[in-house]
């Protein structure tokens, strides 16, 4: 019988179940929009793990993390979902001073999906992942009936090498160390809220997602001690800020006046009466760094593209130990404690 | 109690419904402007300062009693910076 | 942003700061406490919270925080009305943020949209008009909570429903008034409060017409306030001066906003919609006469309560919850048996632990000045 | 202000949106279910990416591979979606001869999906991991609105070391070796069909979910020379033979009446009128290993849990080259192609 | 499982195939072609491809597979009429799987479904029913397709509909017949078949009494079969036995299952739901008079094509097809001029390349004998 | 055309609504009965053997004619056995 090499392949506008039920449908949305997009990993994809030499790790620590992406919509000013994922994953691995070496991507996805918006995806994804300096080398498809998820969800897991004299961790942190990052708050979470169309907002903004490898290996170049990195991501600054205290036994203390916060990102907490500080970023990674190696950071993070904006915006003290707390531009205290949940747009 | 913000007046987009869009710090939205339409020449407000609340324009921020505001606030430090002046001046 | 940075200036705060300092030592202090400087409204504990204000001023000055909040004095029972009408299969119940979090006696509305029912948060009535409009087959519920300020909002996409004849939309409103619980406030003997920041945006609407039996029954300062921390300090000062000068009267810090006389275009729109009713419930406060309205029977279709025949649920507060005391400014949120305890942001008992503009919450998510303190150190 | 140790945690019964927003109800759900479940991986769960020293893979190859899973209903007799993530991962690592040493766990919840539930799938994944030897090491929770997912969804990425001296793989398949399989066919799929419920069909059938890297260890010191392993999931046996012959340029022959056939999945299978090839198994592998180390390997296989039921079922010949085909217990040929889809349940 | 497995015996089978060839022998033999045998039913076409039988019998026999399809004679319009209600909003449309892949010129249902349409497999009519008593805010529409085997469940699930009055329950007929297409098919001049295996399960309703018209008009063979290799290998046998002995007549090798005049039960009930339809088309084979049925006016309320006003679409085969003439047995389906090029499983044209009985699809999946022969060798 | 398959009745469910359980190789479904009833009494339909089509019982399966047609199919299997042996002792 014939294979079905050639014009046809891809019947239809739109994925069906049959696309993900092992047969011939599925191998051939793989082949005409996976493997197209990602390159030749035919080999490894034909097999039922990728295989990788320990040679890429050379010789240092294997990093290993996960992230699944659900995000509406699925294509925003500044991305897609396809973005998020690499640049999600990818981000996980070099905070912790890791170089990526390959990602996993699998999909769920709804039936009615049209194969365009899944091409768009896919091609979103080996972009972003040639930009990190890495390969998408295996993957998985599975095709929900309607209504049992919502379009596509993309999980990628991903593998990275940290150089043996790395030893990134925010338990390092310790008092007088800056607390610096390298872009705008909340830009993600912002630009993503207004495209979603329901509360109604228009703005130019864009999501800040992008990879960060260059900019934490500047960083790293010019701040060698660099205790930690971490990129904020749902929860925002504020979590990170939590999460470093928490770990190292210090207190993050920032300063309200320095917070770097676009125009437009302004307007969007005030309409909707949220703090920025907890508003979703996918570009942002907040650093501690010894404060003699502060200026050197910045001025490395200052010439690269996702880091003009690049501040300090606090520093490390000893006390109220495991907490974050921040001064406003007008002199008083207030703890920036983790949130609950989510936050909630208000009227009072 | 209720959260308010200042926005600007940047289109009419319906006059009978009176719909309006404003503009806060680049981010837009329709509201409604039948509290602060003291006339029918909706167009009137382009460009007017309002008080948003829930979508809604509810009041037009008076520039004049803005200013005077300021100068009541700049007066009181005005009043501790002499204050200051002299009480410095008063130390041997 | 216009209108909010210039009232930010911290160096324009130092100095009204050292004003408000040489003021007070014009003021006879009270025997062993400090000066109990109620801010009304839920918006300006916000403000003093998100600033660290409490921190600034002197320690001589307590602020007390009001009632002014239409979330921390939801009642249980009006909750669990919404999270039965949310529990139709019909409805699409449409809800301000605010409301999502607060508990009844069956959990929250976030709990019951976990469970299925179809709630959904919008930031305008508007937008719950134009949900209704985009769903005819299925019946759009509006929870109208709020203050006069929020009143005009919901009464005009009310009238504007009635004029398109929409007959899928329909409200529950709870919209409660300021003023009945001020003078409930003032009339308890233990109430210990020396003056008042009073609530701007409200004012905006209803103007400060009404406040004037504060200063003449009472003889307390009452200062109509905007939300920028410089509007609070000047407001503040107002209050102080006012009783440094051994007077009391009605002042309007915030003019830029609010005219004296309020909104008449709004305050024509409540009329037409809202009536009063006899009485209405606090959560922590209990029923207060007048306090708060109901849609007028000419629009009966669209008011959800007797469109759905709701009977509303009558739910006493939990047992240990001192949310009343704290309400009503003689208790701070710490001091509440509860507190960080049972109740949490995790674990609300009370609204005031709920909302952002809640004392109790905002006392554990910013962290009152002492309570980090003596935590930690 | 209290962090929150002790009773509270998990306020009501059920998954809200909050438990996906990145604060302290995400993480109270991640510490009380997860982490409790999984054991200590605190240290490498607070950071963004789980370390591993590359002591732990030998010096062999890396593998590398992910799938998500998205089974309705997420319980079902001999297992629930848990345990068939953690096995899914572990199988394909197994199969290409990989000891697996870690998974990532990502969960993507409907809100309103009950703790019980969760903490019952967490409990499944633990046990399957323990079982396979390997750890969960890092993860992901995502929590989406009511009718944006069906009930959860979990992916697991899974990393293994394959010893340097093996090399299975599909394309090494030459003819005259045996194709052996360690189980009967098409048990996961006819007990999750009946478990459905919608087409009204009851039976005593379990899922064969199970991992398989005992059964392939000593699949492969009995059989040394094995060429190549795959799991039949998706798309049953017929699927994986077509995959080895395409991959091999052989042609995979099976003899009808060498099948290993519960009664029930016949059952199911006229039923429904499925052919039982095309069915998704969860614990069957089919193996390609020189005829004269056949013996040995079914005898090892059968001398294990899983493995009772292991037989030969056909061989591998020359022609036609890259099809799989089956002589009937009738005698006559024919092709088992893949298929294009899903098989349906038909009446014609 | 009894009466199957003993119906599968290799040796015995080794044995009637011997018996066919010696058989063969005395029978005058066509010229330059082998003996044409038609199985008239799917099923059989099924059970042919699936044991290999066609290269188990001597090349002199060549199997006709026949119209007994109700999938592969599906017309595209009628598929169209289906995808027309399954995209209405309130229908939930069951089909059994079959149905669901069938080409229509609007796509199949799989893809309606996949577009939004709340399209559902069902195995039997009874669950559609059950829908409907579940989901009373909804119309649920069954696609009532298939021969007289079919018919009694359809017309007992209406029956009881109409006795519970679920109103919200309703049919598309597409029942067709299988008799009249006989009769076009052996009128047509063209016509080379030489005996008939009959079909089992539609013989099981109607009985054998309607089959006389063919040995006795057309001089044919026609034994009525069963469902299992040896069934068919013996009742091939019972074909060329009356050839061999120069004779024609319709005999029952399925008598296990077969009763002589049918089931009387389900006869009646078809007969109180359905009636003839004037003509009816068949892909393929177009209109052939009273070829089907419909439902009766007094259950018009169960008829959705008079529920919903159904105006049937009417739909051209695309002109590269050849399924006519494959369904008339004229054409082996890999020689249709669109096999494996615009005709594929995955890109299906006709209905023959869809279902799992269609002799198209059969070819491209489990490979005809010479196919495999000769692509690969 | 129509798939048809053995089962084997175990349970008259709701005799009212012609309902029966089948049991195929293990696995049980509902099926309905009413072209199997020729009386009343449902319960003699418990043990037999029916054709199943769609979740109707279409036929019950009478074993005697099984019987006879697998032994028509013997007969043709034994004819064959006599002519080979006829056909293996003629040869030398
Ligand atoms: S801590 Fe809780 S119970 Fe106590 S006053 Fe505050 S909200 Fe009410
Ligand atoms: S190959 Fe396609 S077009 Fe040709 S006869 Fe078969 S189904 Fe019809
Ligand atoms: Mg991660
Ligand atoms: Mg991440
Ligand atoms: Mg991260
Ligand atoms: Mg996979
Ligand atoms: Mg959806
Ligand atoms: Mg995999
Ligand atoms: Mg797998
Ligand atoms: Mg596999
Ligand atoms: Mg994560
Ligand atoms: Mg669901």
């Amino acid at each position: 019988m014939d294979d079905g090499g050639g014009a046809r392949r891809l019947r239809g506008d739109a994925v069906t179940l049959a696309h993900g039920a092992g047969g011939r449908a599925m191998r051939d949305l793989i082949d005409e929009i996976f493997l197209k997009a990602f390159g030749e990993t035919r080999v490894s994809g034909l097999e039922d793990q990728a295989r990788l030499a320990l040679d890429a790790f050379g010789g240092g620590t294997l990093a290993f993390t996960t992230d699944s992406f659900v995000i509406d919509p699925i294509f925003f000013p500044g991305g897609d979902i396809g973005k998020l994922a690499v640049c999600g994953t990818v981000n996980d691995l070099v905070v912790g001073g890791a170089k990526p070496v390959a990602l996993t991507c699998s999909v769920i996805i709804e039936e009615g999906l049209a194969f365009a918006d899944l091409h768009r995806i896919a091609e979103s994804m080996a972009t972003a992942a040639a930009e990190a300096g890495c390969r998408i080398v295996t993957g998985d498809t599975k095709v929900v009936p309607r209504g049992a998820a919502d379009r596509i969800f993309v999980n990628t897991a991903g593998i990275g090498a940290i150089p043996a004299d790395r030893s990134l961790a925010a338990r390092h942190i310790r008092p007088g160390d800056a607390l610096i990052v390298n872009t705008t708050l909340g830009e993600h979470g912002a630009a993503v809220m207004a495209a979603r169309g329901d509360l109604g907002l228009t703005s130019a903004l864009q999501s800040d997602c992008r990879p960060l490898g260059e900019l934490v290996e500047a960083l790293l170049e010019a701040a060698p001690d660099t205790r930690a990195i971490r990129d904020a991501t749902r929860g925002g600054v504020a979590t990170v800020l939590n999460e470093f205290a928490a770990a190292s036994g210090t207190c993050c203390r920032i300063a309200e006046d320095k917070l770097p916060l676009r125009e437009e990102v302004r307007g969007i907490s005030e309409i909707l009466g949220l703090d920025p500080l907890y508003i979703a970023c996918e570009g942002l990674f907040v650093a501690a760094v010894p404060q003699a190696q502060t200026e050197a950071a910045l001025a490395a993070l200052r010439k690269r593209s996702g880091g003009e904006a690049a501040c300090q915006i606090g520093e490390v003290v000893a006390t109220p130990q495991g907490r974050a707390v921040m001064t406003s531009f007008f002199g008083g205290d207030r703890l920036v404690d983790m949130l609950e949940g989510e936050q909630l747009p208000r009227i009072c | 109690m209720c959260l308010g913000i200042p926005g600007r007046i940047i289109e009419i987009t319906d006059a009978e419904k009176y719909l309006a869009v404003v503009d806060v710090s680049g981010v837009r939205r329709k509201v409604n402007v039948a509290c602060i339409a003291e006339t029918d020449a909706l167009d009137e407000l382009i460009g007017a300062w309002v008080l948003l609340h829930v979508g809604f324009a509810m009041s037009v921020i008076d520039e004049a009693e803005a200013a005077r505001t300021l100068e009541v606030l700049d007066e009181l430090g005005e009043v501790q910076d002499e204050l200051t002046a002299m009480r410095e001046s008063a130390q041997p | 942003m216009k209108y909010a940075d210039e009232f930010r200036d911290p160096v324009l705060a130092r100095k009204v700061l050292n004003r408000i300092e040489r003021t007070l030592g014009r003021i006879p202090m009270p025997e062993g406490r400090p000066l109990h400087i109620m801010e009304v409204c839920g918006g300006h504990t916000h403000s003093i919270f998100r600033y660290g204000l409490q921190k600034l001023v002197p320690d001589s000055i307590e602020f007390v925080h009001g009632p002014g909040c239409p979330v921390c004095v939801l009642p249980m029972g009006r909750v669990d009305d919404c999270v039965t009408l949310a529990e139709q299969p019909q409805v699409i119940f449409t809800t301000f943020g605010d409301a999502m979090r607060v508990p009844g006696s069956k959990g929250s509305l976030i709990e019951a949209k976990a469970r299925g029912a179809d709630v959904r948060m919008v930031y305008s009535p508007l937008d719950a008009l134009e949900l209704a409009r985009r769903h005819p087959e299925r019946e759009v519920v509006f929870f109208a909570l709020g203050f006069e300020t929020t009143m005009p909002s919901t009464a005009l996409t009310l009238l504007q429903a009635a004029e398109e004849g929409v007959e899928n939309f329909s409200m529950i409103c709870q919209h409660i008034t300021i003023i009945p619980t001020l003078k409930a406030l003032l009339s308890d003997p233990q109430c210990l409060i020396d003056g008042f920041i009073g609530p701007g945006h409200v004012s905006m609407v209803i103007g400060n017409r009404g406040y004037g039996f504060i200063p003449d029954d009472y003889g307390k300062p009452f200062v109509v306030a905007g939300f920028e921390p410089l509007d609070l300090l000047q407001s503040l000062w107002m209050v102080l001066e006012q009783m440094a000068e051994g007077r009391a009267s009605v002042e309007n810090q915030y003019a830029r906003v609010v005219p004296e006389d309020g909104n008449t275009a709004a305050l024509r729109a409540m009329a037409e919609v809202y009536e009063d009713r006899e009485s209405c419930d606090w959560r922590g406060l209990g029923a207060i006469d007048r306090s708060g309205v109901r849609i007028r029977a000419a629009y009966a279709d669209f008011d959800a309560e007797r469109k759905f025949g709701l009977v509303p649920a009558d739910v006493a507060d939990p047992a240990i919850c001192q949310c009343g005391e704290v309400v009503r400014g003689q208790l701070k949120p710490h001091m509440c048996r509860a507190f960080g305890k049972e109740c949490t942001p995790a674990t609300p008992l009370g609204a005031l632990m709920v909302s952002s503009e809640g004392a109790c919450a905002a006392y554990h998510q910013y962290g009152a000045t002492d309570l980090v303190g003596t935590r930690d150190g």
